[in-house]
């Protein structure tokens, strides 16, 4: 299959546009994909009726990359990334459960609920998080590359930023390094086209993100393709592991604002949004692949998408179950080692406890 | 640096300490951190007073002042004088206010803590403690005198603020009064803070991780222990 | 805030402190800004053994750790023990030492200023004031018990850091001891501190913008002023 | 006269390497660098004599850039760079008193004697420091180009920044800013090849620093040719004013140790340094075109060397006489308006003063 528009490569020769798939794995694609949407919106009513607290940033729109991304590459790969991080921790194996609880501050929330939205974490399957620092996640990521060299790993990070985060200048002096030490850094910018309520072109001088790592290589990407994702990713991979950093720019968008209190309308026409909905969308994109080759008939897919709302609904539902963290909780995970020292409370003469 | 020749007559605005639900990295209370250096000016307004005057005076100040913001007293409403509607209203830096006084026990507080401590006041007079709360306005400059004028009066004190207790602002209160006002206090100083952890999700958690209007008055009468019991009975 | 699912063992190793001549942005003590953190520990050597063991902990330690070294004690010597040199030496984390042990006023300090305590210890005992001097060597976690245990033995505190006083290492240890120890104390705690203005470069201004052996006697000397005249008549 | 080498230009066209100049110009560039050479090796042995304290950044080798610059500009326009700054300062007007005292600490420098070796300023003439720590200069340059054109000054500002500051990510942000902005800020890093004692591409990918701005233009100049530098200011001046940011990168070299503690000769080659010193010195430069172009006679050149030898030790000599600042001091200059405050020192029962 033919991605929807060519790459556009900046120091280095693109990637094929033709990419192998199989009727399964588009089959995954959608159902994954379908699922994430599900799982955002469900988020979204979780938010109105106040289950969920503070900040809560959702990726529908986006989910191309993550999946295609996950097809890319293996879980032995890192990946980090910002706040945004609800599907990426789906993608790398978390669960519908911890997702919610955490949402919810739940016991069962992979974060003991502790963490919350911007704070999802899965280690064993090389997923770092869940940073709410705009882009200090990019040179956290570019530690765990030099980490995999080190250990000779024949492993890579995808350490993932947005466009507004494009600018930090924590990205300019990571990119120096990671490149300088040829580290298997790949720097995913999600070039969802705001950060916040400010347009790339207002934050930005230059918003060809690809080209932003100056020396080093970049590609641009349509992240509304996840075959085009998926492509790119195996290529940045190959790449990354003989010469070093490269750099992706997604091309991608989000529906929704950019957190809770943010209606995601008074910077861009409602036109834009749904111009992009009707012609762009991921989700419907894999849906038309998956017809048009008589993968699967309209009704099958209209199950799968059934089937995810019934996972989100019944996740949610045992998520309402899970209990608060127990009031303990408020001194555990502060330290590995605490070293039986005390800590306290807000009335240290009320509430102490000795780390263990 | 340059002996005077160069002035950074600059303003930074930016909320500060913990609004609700927004976890470990958009809670932390910077007040001590800034105002632990000598060359900034550091306004901790509460209400909406505070926020006009010393905005203002920031403003029209010559040094770098740091402006620490509460996102969550953003929506809250405060009645204000005509005097402070007018435009000439402006609020000297470096100054607390007493926003309630008393004559049993000082406390001390800043930003949205300011509010916690006139209700903990409320609380405390009913049951027969007169409590003087002071709104700090200014972390740097301090103003040692209006706190150490109100604790030789009250003879007591309970530092208030939202931030992690360790090198905090109720650390250099605590230390200003030992260092000024020694010979009268009459209970050791309570400091009631951010507890010393990093601000969890969790509602319930989170609770217990910013200072409570009932912990204030917990330590308010603790401080007022040796006397209020002698009070009540006469 | 992976709730223990990410660990950060690593150690941030720096000059801290003043040196000399090298002006106000190369002098600053960071000491109290990290130390207020949970999540971090900071530790402070002063000697050699203290390097070496500390260290060698925070290598060990699974927890991000700031080890602040002062660049001016990288060229003094210390005597070490057979014990010090052994390949299994180490120090525990969180615990200060007794450097001197005295009767009369404790005086905390640490990094180079354990030094200065140490000498103006000595210059005291010529005065018949008997001074415990207590190495803190980790500001985080700090060992409160230590310090307390020491000040309810003598009454008498001295704290004593380079860093700016406001909401320093000083008023931390104050308010403990405050908060612990209230009524053992029989005098204000002193606080010596680095000079609240950024570092001049001239050599007399900076003297005296760092604190100095005769600044620590002096105050020792004002805590112990209403016992050590009765001493000395006797 | 034809600049040594041709500029070397990056998304722009490079200036002509023509120069205009005249002989007596041509006698003030000698005249100043000499003086400037001479000031820099007596502060070495001042340093040496234990009269000068702490840090002392040298600047001999790199005078050319600091001569040339102020030739192509003007008073009004400003200049911001690092720790190295004797040099500058002196080019905007500061005396020779100024600095030794400033060096010696004492009440005649141009801080009062509070400063130090990296915190000189001028004011009145542009110019904004003298600073310490690395990169930060240059978003505050970009503050000051702010300014210049929000009041419509039509002038510009000169932010200098070493090869080892030109990594930092502040450079990225602040020049994103400028160029997004159109301010009229000149970045011009100044290329002697070393941080400390890092080799430029031990510390950079790219060490190429006149294209590290990407999207932003720049121009490589030999900084060691007076009247390159002198052409490069111009050129930027113009440019900038018209379209925003440019970078010179100003290739040059510091005969000098990093700072007083670096005997200089760990990290690169005596033969490195003596190549240079006979081939490139900006100094030797100018007495060769004023020689062969008879605009004065071997002779004429040594007294006015001679002469500012004197110059310089008669300054010394007076700064040595100024006083230490007033224990007072201690407490003067951290505000502006100290709202009768009080200020503390060591012993604060002992020492303390309000604040006026
Ligand atoms: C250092 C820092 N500055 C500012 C913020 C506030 N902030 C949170 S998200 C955001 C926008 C980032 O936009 P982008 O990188 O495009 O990511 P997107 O939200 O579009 O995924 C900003 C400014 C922050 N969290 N951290
Ligand atoms: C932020 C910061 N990091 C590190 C230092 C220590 N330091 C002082 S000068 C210097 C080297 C800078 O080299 P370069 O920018 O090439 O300037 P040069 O000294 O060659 O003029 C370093 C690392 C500092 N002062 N500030
Ligand atoms: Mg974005
Ligand atoms: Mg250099």
């Amino acid at each position: 299959i033919e991605t929807s528009i060519p790459f556009t490569a900046h120091n280095c020769d693109p990637p094929s546009r033709a990419v192998t798939t199989s009727p399964s794995e588009l089959l995954t694609f959608f159902r994954d994909m379908a699922l994430m949407r599900r799982m955002e919106i469900a988020a979204d009513s979780l938010y109105k009726a106040k289950l969920i607290r503070g900040f809560c940033h959702l990726y529908d729109g986006q989910e191309a990359v993550a999946v295609g991304m996950e097809a890319g590459i293996t879980k032995r790969d890192c990946i980090i990334t910002a706040y945004r991080d609800h599907c990426t921790f789906l993608g790398r194996g978390g669960t519908l459960l911890q997702v919610f609880s955490e949402l919810m501050g739940r016991k069962d929330g992979c974060s003991k609920g502790k963490g919350g939205s911007m704070h999802f974490y899965k280690k064993e399957n090389g997923f770092y998080g869940g940073h709410g620092i705009v882009g200090a996640q990019v040179p956290l990521g570019c530690g765990l590359a030099f980490a995999q060299k080190y250990s000779k790993d024949e492993t890579v990070t995808f350490a993932l930023y947005g466009d507004g985060a494009a600018n930090q200048g924590q990205l300019f002096e990571a990119l120096n390094i990671a490149a300088l030490w040829d580290l298997p850094a790949i720097l995913v910018c999600e070039n969802n086209h705001y950060g916040m309520g400010t347009a790339e072109w207002r934050a930005a001088k230059s918003p060809a993100y690809y080209k932003r790592g100056d020396y080093v290589p970049g590609l641009k990407v349509d992240g509304m393709d996840v075959l085009a994702v998926k492509q790119a990713c195996k290529f940045a991979k190959e790449h990354a592991l003989k010469n070093g950093p490269l750099i992706l720019e997604m091309d991608t968008y989000r529906y929704h604002g950019h957190s809770m209190s943010d209606p995601g309308s008074t910077y861009r026409t409602r036109d834009e949004i749904s111009g992009v909905r009707q012609e762009r969308d991921p989700i419907e994109r894999v849906r038309k692949l998956l017809l048009t080759h008589d993968i699967a008939a309209e009704k099958e897919l209209k199950d799968i998408e059934k089937e995810a709302r019934k996972e989100v609904d019944e996740a949610i539902a045992k998520a309402k179950e899970s209990p608060m963290p127990d009031p303990s909780d408020l001194f555990t995970n502060v330290y590995v080692k605490g070293l039986g020292v005390e800590s306290f409370g807000a009335d240290r003469k009320e509430v102490r406890a000795t780390l263990p | 640096m340059s002996a005077g020749q160069i002035s950074v007559p600059i303003v930074f605005r930016g909320p500060n300490g913990a609004a609700a639900g927004v976890g470990a990295q958009h809670s932390q209370c910077y007040a001590s951190w800034y105002a632990s250096c000598p060359g900034l000016k550091v306004l901790t307004p509460y209400s909406s007073e505070d926020a006009r005057g010393l905005l203002k005076a920031a403003i029209r100040d010559p040094d770098p002042v740091v402006f620490l913001e509460n996102e969550l007293l953003y929506g809250e409403s405060f009645p204000v004088s005509a005097e402070v509607l007018d435009s000439s209203f402006c609020l000297p830096i470096g100054k607390a206010k007493i926003e309630r006084e008393g004559k049993d026990v000082t406390i001390t507080a800043y930003s949205k803590m300011v509010g916690y401590a006139l209700k903990a006041a409320e609380a405390l007079a009913k049951e027969g403690i007169s409590a003087e709360v002071i709104n700090l306005r200014s972390i740097r400059p301090l103003d040692r005198s209006t706190i150490n004028t109100s604790v030789r009066k009250t003879n007591r004190l309970v530092t208030v603020e939202e931030g992690f207790p360790q090198h905090g602002v109720g650390a250099e209160i605590c230390t200003s009064v030992i260092e000024e006002s020694f010979g009268y206090l009459d209970a050791p100083v309570e400091r009631i803070a951010g507890a010393d952890v990093p601000m969890p999700y969790a509602a319930n958690l989170e609770r217990m991780a910013v200072p409570q209007v009932e912990d204030i008055v917990r330590a308010a009468k603790r401080a007022c222990h040796r006397s209020v019991p002698l009070a009540a009975a006469a």
